[in-house]
């Protein structure tokens, strides 16, 4: 009896200062998490459009079962829209592909920024490299269409792969067909094209 | 192993980075010598992480060694440890963010390490805290020694490159940065360490064993 | 018909139209006490005594064991240890031939075929009867199964699916009358109704003969079957003819068979019908290095060296002899040892197309000797295991199974020395 | 029920623990040397991650989400694990001991294992479902089940094997582990999750 | 294992040893020397399409296979395991699984033969102790091992120009690429008709590893094989079988792209990639396979299954050299469970 009493006054201890040496860490670290998740975005979103003085997020959608996106408008320093950016995500070859897609007023592609994959080393995880994100500057929606041979009006594959060249370039049209359908009136109809 | 009041700081400091390297000589905790070593940053991260894991976990579970009741003593320290492993984590995630993201969940396993509970048990529980906290330190660096040779071949084989700086044009053996790539560099590792053991020390291998 | 087995190029022509002729009895004969499987039997004469041909000198031991009978007529001159066919020395009695070949008394049984079985085991067993075969085991014993066990069907093996001998085939051409005697002997003995003669296609001389032999007689059958080694091994030869399988670990009476070899069904014969003791064989000589291969009887106890000579010695250099036949003979070390009760044949290779065991390579797994194996075992994976010691790992992959054919280590293109590491596994563990 | 068995499929193929996520290697070097503890690290592994994996969900899912302590999530895992292995032990040796006799010793490695803790992190990151959870740590088993039953065949048959003398025990035990995993990438790419 | 006898008391010296005293004429060097012999049509119907760059390819793969086998071998006290030709075979097979592409200056490429080498020699073979004691079959590592360190090298095909001069080749997709990326449609628009198809893939002309085209030259290779008993039907067989009934079920689909069961062209699949390659010339590797004929029969249909869902489901276009692979480590389980039968043994049960 004597024994468990023991125990437990251990244990408790134990976890009482196991307890507050976490919440000081927590209580030092957490704010700062959460800022740099937060400036981790704002690093992305800037780099895709550079001239924006403020981007915003404006709304959620659902590039992939499941999985909830956040769309942006980028403003210049008079608050008029110059851009918008989109989250957007896509089944690669062997991962999920996450990205951001940033457009004009026009709907034209100012570039997509690769965040996150796990395609195969040195054939897909070239959707990385800025060589193939390139290829999207500058792009309208009819004109993601991936073709094997270098087409200035169409999205060039990567040599080799071409499963993931077609996951990112689908994820790219995702997001732009949610800007569109969100910031174009009428544009009940130009959401189509080739897949 | 063992109490080792007559044995000096540095003896255990030797100790812990090649008579008993917890990955070469030992073999216990076996994954992140793998997981994590394909690039230089990361597995210097991570033995970092470990590095001070131990040397906490070593002079906390001996600070107390005298207090904690016999039949909780495996819980106890499991706790402490879990305690250490998270409060590393949010420090990394809080000052190495690209980082944490790219091995968080390894970090995150600390815990479950057996060489940092096995020091805490076989060591820490019976030692003062000062030695505790040079086994510690001779543990952890033996830990990050590992890590850091076995990125340094992965990275410089697989990536061609030195902390991401590229030394080589191209990827020599891409393989190397993949992670089957990962058993084949510590596998290699070990039996050119029991090779040169065997050769010039009149060795047996020791990590022939296994564990 | 059993699964697996091999062809090896049979090489029966070199001896198989040579008639059996007697040669001379020895000079000296040295008369092994142990010709059998069981307890060696003891010497009953000493230095000095005379014998005649027939004067038992050796007793047996013990109830697995048989007598040992003189060959020859004359004066014991040494009782001692004597080489063997097998490597180690072994105890003989050797008798100086006083050249008078004085048999002892025998007696005539004219109505032999209306003994009662006991009288019959008992004459086979005052003869010294074993197995000719090579496996020696006590006739006598062989023909007294437990009576829990039910016997119904004899079967004499004339398979002889060695290469190169043909000592049973001789004499299943020149002497059928009598070895279907010695059949119908044996099976009054042992109470069946049904008997058995296998013989392999490529004799289809003796086939005829047997036939002919077997026609009076219902009871008796010759079959013939597929030539392949080793068609003559108890249990394949018991499937070949009944379609029986004996389980590992059992004996052939178990399915209720007894089988005997061609050669002692005629010394049965022989000692039920006229008394004799089996003091004479036949032995086939041959192989590419002898001068002049022959089927030879000859007397127990003649050495080897007397047989080569008398064969004409060796045509080249000799860099193997072999006491029985080429797939489970022993190779013999030197000339000097006798002739026993289970030779079979001595076999003569010369160097050209000898294989040297020395060196052996890993084994690669092909499956060749799981596919030739009669017992069905994975004789590759055992020699590995034996190799590297593993002995109990062999003895559960059913070691004790494999009666050492040698069908796997004749195909094994790593020219491993799977027999051998058999022997040393099960040499190194209880069965 | 397609998405539970493409699960299934992902976790214990296409991700194999061991194979492509390198965890479990302590566990999987130790036990493999022979077979049969290999299956009664497999029976085991298999049993408690199914079990620690919904009893972890409920914890997250009912606890620690509504009361923002995530990041603890660690130090409660673990404490679910060690108490529910703890527990395991105690009532298998009163109401089975045939069966603790053979599987009991296998418990108390289970504890510093980091797959069996790494199953709830990744429920916890993936936000799986209850029944998703448990799916993912059936596959999960089964992946490592099948790792260790490969791997200890393998080692047998290395046991009569010339490896050179250096690369005896775990060197070569790591490249074979290498070679395996070099033979799952053709695994990639089958199921996307 | 011979003994020579005690010389003294005897005249002669005569070789003792253990029965049995005679040994078939077949040998491990025999064997491996006739497998080589058998891959001859198919390495001259890829060196006529593929031209001096497959000649240079091979050649680099067994001149460095032999090489290796040879210093390392020495090194680790293994000599003379040269003349038995597997060291040859390996490098001729991984030579033959290269495309062409890889004999190429700019970029520098020809290390990637040699490197595949020896990975398949040293890290394969020769760590687990040489010939008889490896897991995987060695080409087969060193190709996977060369797949997955330079992936777009690897995938590189040259167009079949019949020319055996000119170092110059346009680049193509092989049929099952063009499969897998944009369908049957595809195919046949560059093929034509089936007939045309299927013919192409009998007599070698289409792109591919330089010993997997010709369809034709492997199958009579092959069936010398069978014919001379070197191999049996037990794996190739079933795993050509098991492939052609699988993509015959599960391998077509209709005009909108749904599965439509028992469309797939079977002919196809087996006469495509290096399906026939590996079914007679790797999948039956005695080493790395199982021993027992019924275990046999589960491997080839297993490397079948696994082949035909890398090809349908999987990332790869062609899924033989994994699925051998992953049969592969599945084989010493085989060999666990399935044991041959004693003799009798029915009867012993009952």
């Amino acid at each position: 009896m004597k024994d468990l009493i023991k125990i437990t006054l251990n244990l408790v201890i134990v976890f009482l200062f196991a307890g507050a040496i976490l919440a000081l860490v927590y209580a030092g670290t957490e704010p700062r998490i959460e800022v740099i998740k937060k400036e981790e975005t704002q690093k992305a979103l800037k780099s895709l459009i550079p001239e924006a003085s403020v981007i915003n997020a404006a709304g959620t959608y659902e590039p992939l079962e499941g999985k909830k996106a956040i769309y942006y408008v980028a403003n210049d320093k008079n608050g008029k829209p110059i851009g918008y950016i989109a989250a957007s995500y896509s089944k690669g070859y062997s991962s999920v592909i996450s990205m951001m897609v940033a457009a004009d007023t026009n709907m034209k592609l100012k570039g997509i920024k690769i965040l996150d994959e796990e395609e195969t080393p040195g054939l897909g995880d070239d959707v990385k490299q800025k060589y193939f994100q390139d290829r999207f500057k500058g792009k309208t929606l009819d004109q993601l269409v991936v073709v094997k041979n270098p087409d200035p009006t169409k999205i060039e594959a990567i040599t080799g792969a071409t499963i993931s060249s077609k996951a990112a370039t689908q994820g790219v049209r995702t997001g732009l067909e949610q800007l569109i359908k969100t910031y174009v009136p009428n544009s009940g109809t130009t959401g189509g094209g080739p897949k | 192993m063992s109490t080792a009041n007559d044995v000096s700081y540095t003896g255990l400091i030797k100790n812990g980075i090649f008579g008993e390297n917890p990955v070469f000589r030992i073999a216990l905790s076996l994954c992140p010598a793998v997981a994590v070593t394909n690039s230089l940053k990361n597995g210097l991260l991570m033995g970092i992480g470990v590095f001070f894991v131990q040397v906490l976990a070593n002079v906390s579970v001996s600070a107390v060694r005298n207090f904690i009741h016999e039949r909780i003593r495996l819980p106890a320290y499991i706790l402490i440890i879990g305690m250490w492993v998270t409060a590393i984590n949010l420090l990394l995630e809080a000052f190495a963010y690209s980082v944490y993201k790219q091995i968080g969940l390894y970090l995150e396993l600390i815990v479950a390490f057996a060489i940092i509970l096995s020091r805490a048990e076989l060591f820490a529980s019976k030692n003062k805290l000062i030695p505790s906290l040079f086994d510690g330190i001779g543990m952890g660096l033996g830990f990050l020694v590992a890590l850091v040779s076995i990125s340094f071949f992965r990275e410089l084989l697989g990536s061609g490159s030195l902390f991401g700086v590229s030394v080589v044009a191209s990827k020599p053996v891409l393989l190397f940065a993949l992670p089957a790539g990962g058993f084949f560099a510590v596998g290699l590792l070990m039996g050119f360490f029991n090779w040169i053991d065997i050769r010039f020390f009149g060795g047996h291998g020791a990590s022939g064993a296994g564990h | 018909m059993f699964a697996g087995g091999v062809h090896p190029p049979d090489k029966k022509e070199l001896s198989s139209s040579k008639q059996v002729t007697p040669l001379k009895a020895p000079a000296r004969a040295v008369v092994l006490l142990r010709q059998h499987i069981g307890a060696p039997a003891k010497a009953s004469v000493s230095i000095g005594d005379e014998v005649k041909i027939g004067t038992v000198i050796g007793t047996p031991e013990g109830f697995v064991s048989a007598p040992v009978h003189s060959p020859v007529s004359g004066k014991v001159i040494a009782v001692g240890e004597f080489d063997t066919a097998m490597g180690r020395p072994g105890e003989a009695v050797v008798i100086e031939n006083d050249g008078k070949e004085e048999w002892i008394e025998l007696s005539e049984t004219a109505s032999f075929m209306e003994l009662t079985p006991e009288q019959i085991k008992e004459k086979i067993k005052a003869a010294g009867i074993v197995g000719m075969g090579g496996a020696t085991f006590p006739t006598a014993v062989k023909l007294s199964p437990p009576k829990e066990k039910t016997v119904d069907v004899v079967i004499i093996n004339g398979a002889e699916c060695e290469p190169y001998l043909t000592a049973d085939h001789r004499l299943m051409v020149e002497k059928p009358d009598e070895i279907v005697s010695g059949l119908r002997l044996i099976m009054r003995a042992l109470g069946v109704k049904k008997g058995f003669v296998g013989i392999e296609e490529n004799k289809p001389d003796a086939i005829e003969k047997m036939k002919e032999a077997a026609r009076p007689f219902p009871e008796v059958e010759v079959i013939s079957m597929e030539v392949k080694y080793p068609q003559g091994a108890e249990k394949m030869l018991i499937k070949a003819v009944t379609g029986r399988e004996v389980p590992p670990r059992a004996l052939p009476m178990d399915v209720g068979a007894v089988v005997q070899n061609v050669g002692t069904t005629y010394a049965v014969y022989e000692a039920v019908r006229y008394g004799k003791p089996l003091v004479e064989r036949v032995v086939t000589v041959t192989g590419e290095g002898i001068r002049e291969p022959k089927n030879l009887m000859v007397r127990v106890g003649t050495l080897v060296t007397d047989l080569v000579n008398a064969c004409g010695g060796f045509s080249v250099e000799a860099a193997k002899v072999i006491s029985g036949g080429p797939m489970m003979g022993f190779a013999l070390g030197h000339l000097n040892v006798p002739v026993t009760k289970g030779t079979s044949g001595i076999l003569v290779l010369p160097e050209e197309g000898l294989f040297h065991a020395d060196d052996f390579k890993p084994c690669i797994r092909c499956s060749r000797c799981v596919d030739v194996c009669p017992m069905g075992l994975n004789p590759g994976y055992l020699s590995v295991l034996a190799e590297k010691g593993h002995f109990e790992d062999a003895k559960s992959n059913n070691l004790f199974d494999c009666f050492e054919c040698g069908s796997c280590a004749f195909v094994c293109p790593s020219k491993r020395p799977i027999v051998q590491l058999v022997r040393l596994a099960k040499s190194m563990v209880k069965p | 029920m397609t998405k539970l068995l493409e699960l299934i499929v992902a976790a214990s193929l296409v991700n194999n623990f061991v194979f492509t996520r390198y965890l479990g290697l302590c566990i999987f070097m130790g036990v493999t040397r022979k077979m049969d503890t290999a299956v009664g690290m497999s029976i085991t592994f298999t049993a408690v991650m199914v079990i620690s994996s919904a009893l972890s969900w409920v914890a997250y899912h009912f606890v620690m989400v509504p009361y923002h302590l995530e990041f603890l999530k660690i130090l409660v895992f673990i404490v679910i694990v060690a108490g529910f292995v703890q527990a395991a032990d105690t009532m298998m040796r009163k109401v089975a001991p045939g069966l603790y006799y053979k599987l009991g010793i296998y418990l108390a490695l289970i504890v510093t294992n980091c797959i069996i803790l790494a199953v709830p992190l990744i429920n916890a990151d993936s936000g799986y479902s209850f029944i998703e959870s448990m799916v993912f740590g059936l596959g999960s088993g089964l992946g490592f089940a099948l790792a260790l039953i490969i791997m200890a065949s393998i080692r047998e048959k290395l046991e009569l094997a010339d490896v050179p003398k250096p690369f005896r025990g775990l060197p070569i035990a790591f490249i074979l582990t290498g070679l395996i995993a070099l033979a799952f990438v053709g695994f990639s790419g089958l199921i996307t999750l | 294992m011979a003994a020579a006898t005690d010389k003294g008391s005897r005249e002669r010296l005569l070789v003792v040893s253990v029965s049995p005293h005679i040994r078939s004429d077949v040998s491990v060097a025999k064997i491996m020397w006739t497998v080589n012999i058998s891959l001859l049509p198919a390495l001259v119907m890829g060196f006529y399409f593929f031209g001096p760059k497959a000649i240079g390819v091979v050649a680099l793969c067994i001149v460095s296979s032999v090489f290796f086998e040879k210093i390392v071998g020495k090194a680790m006290g293994k000599p003379g395991t040269i003349a038995d030709g597997s060291a040859f075979l390996t490098g001729l097979l991984l030579g033959m699984n290269l495309p062409a592409s890889l004999w190429s200056v700019h970029p520098f490429l020809l290390h990637v033969p040699i490197l595949g080498s020896l990975f398949a020699i040293v890290i394969t073979k020769l760590l687990f102790g040489g010939l008889g004691y490896n897991i995987f079959n060695p080409a087969l590592m060193g190709r996977a091992f060369l797949l997955v360190s330079w992936p777009r090298a690897m995938t590189t095909w040259l167009a079949p120009t019949a020319a055996l001069v000119g170092l110059d080749a346009k680049t193509t997709a092989t049929p099952l690429g063009v499969l897998k990326e944009e369908g049957m449609g595809k195919l046949m628009e560059v093929f034509g008709t089936k007939g045309s198809l299927y013919m192409h893939l009998l007599i070698g002309e289409r792109a591919g590893s330089i010993g997997e085209v010709s369809a034709l030259a492997l199958l009579i290779g092959g069936l010398y094989l069978l014919y001379k008993k070197y191999i049996t039907w037990h794996v190739p067989i079933t795993f050509l079988a098991t492939v052609g009934i699988l993509t015959w079920i599960f391998g077509g689909k209709n005009a909108a792209g749904q599965l439509a069961l028992f469309a797939g062209d079977p002919v196809l699949h087996i006469l495509s990639g290096g399906l026939i390659l590996g079914a007679f010339f790797m999948a039956t590797d005695y080493v790395t396979g199982p021993q027992i004929r019924a275990a046999q029969v589960l491997f080839g249909i297993g490397c079948g299954l696994l082949t035909t869902i890398i090809r349908l489901i999987g990332g790869f276009p062609e899924g033989v050299m994994f699925s051998i692979l992953l049969m592969n480590c599945f084989a010493p389980l085989m060999d666990r469970m399935v044991k041959s039968k004693p003799f009798g043994f029915k009867e012993a049960r009952a």
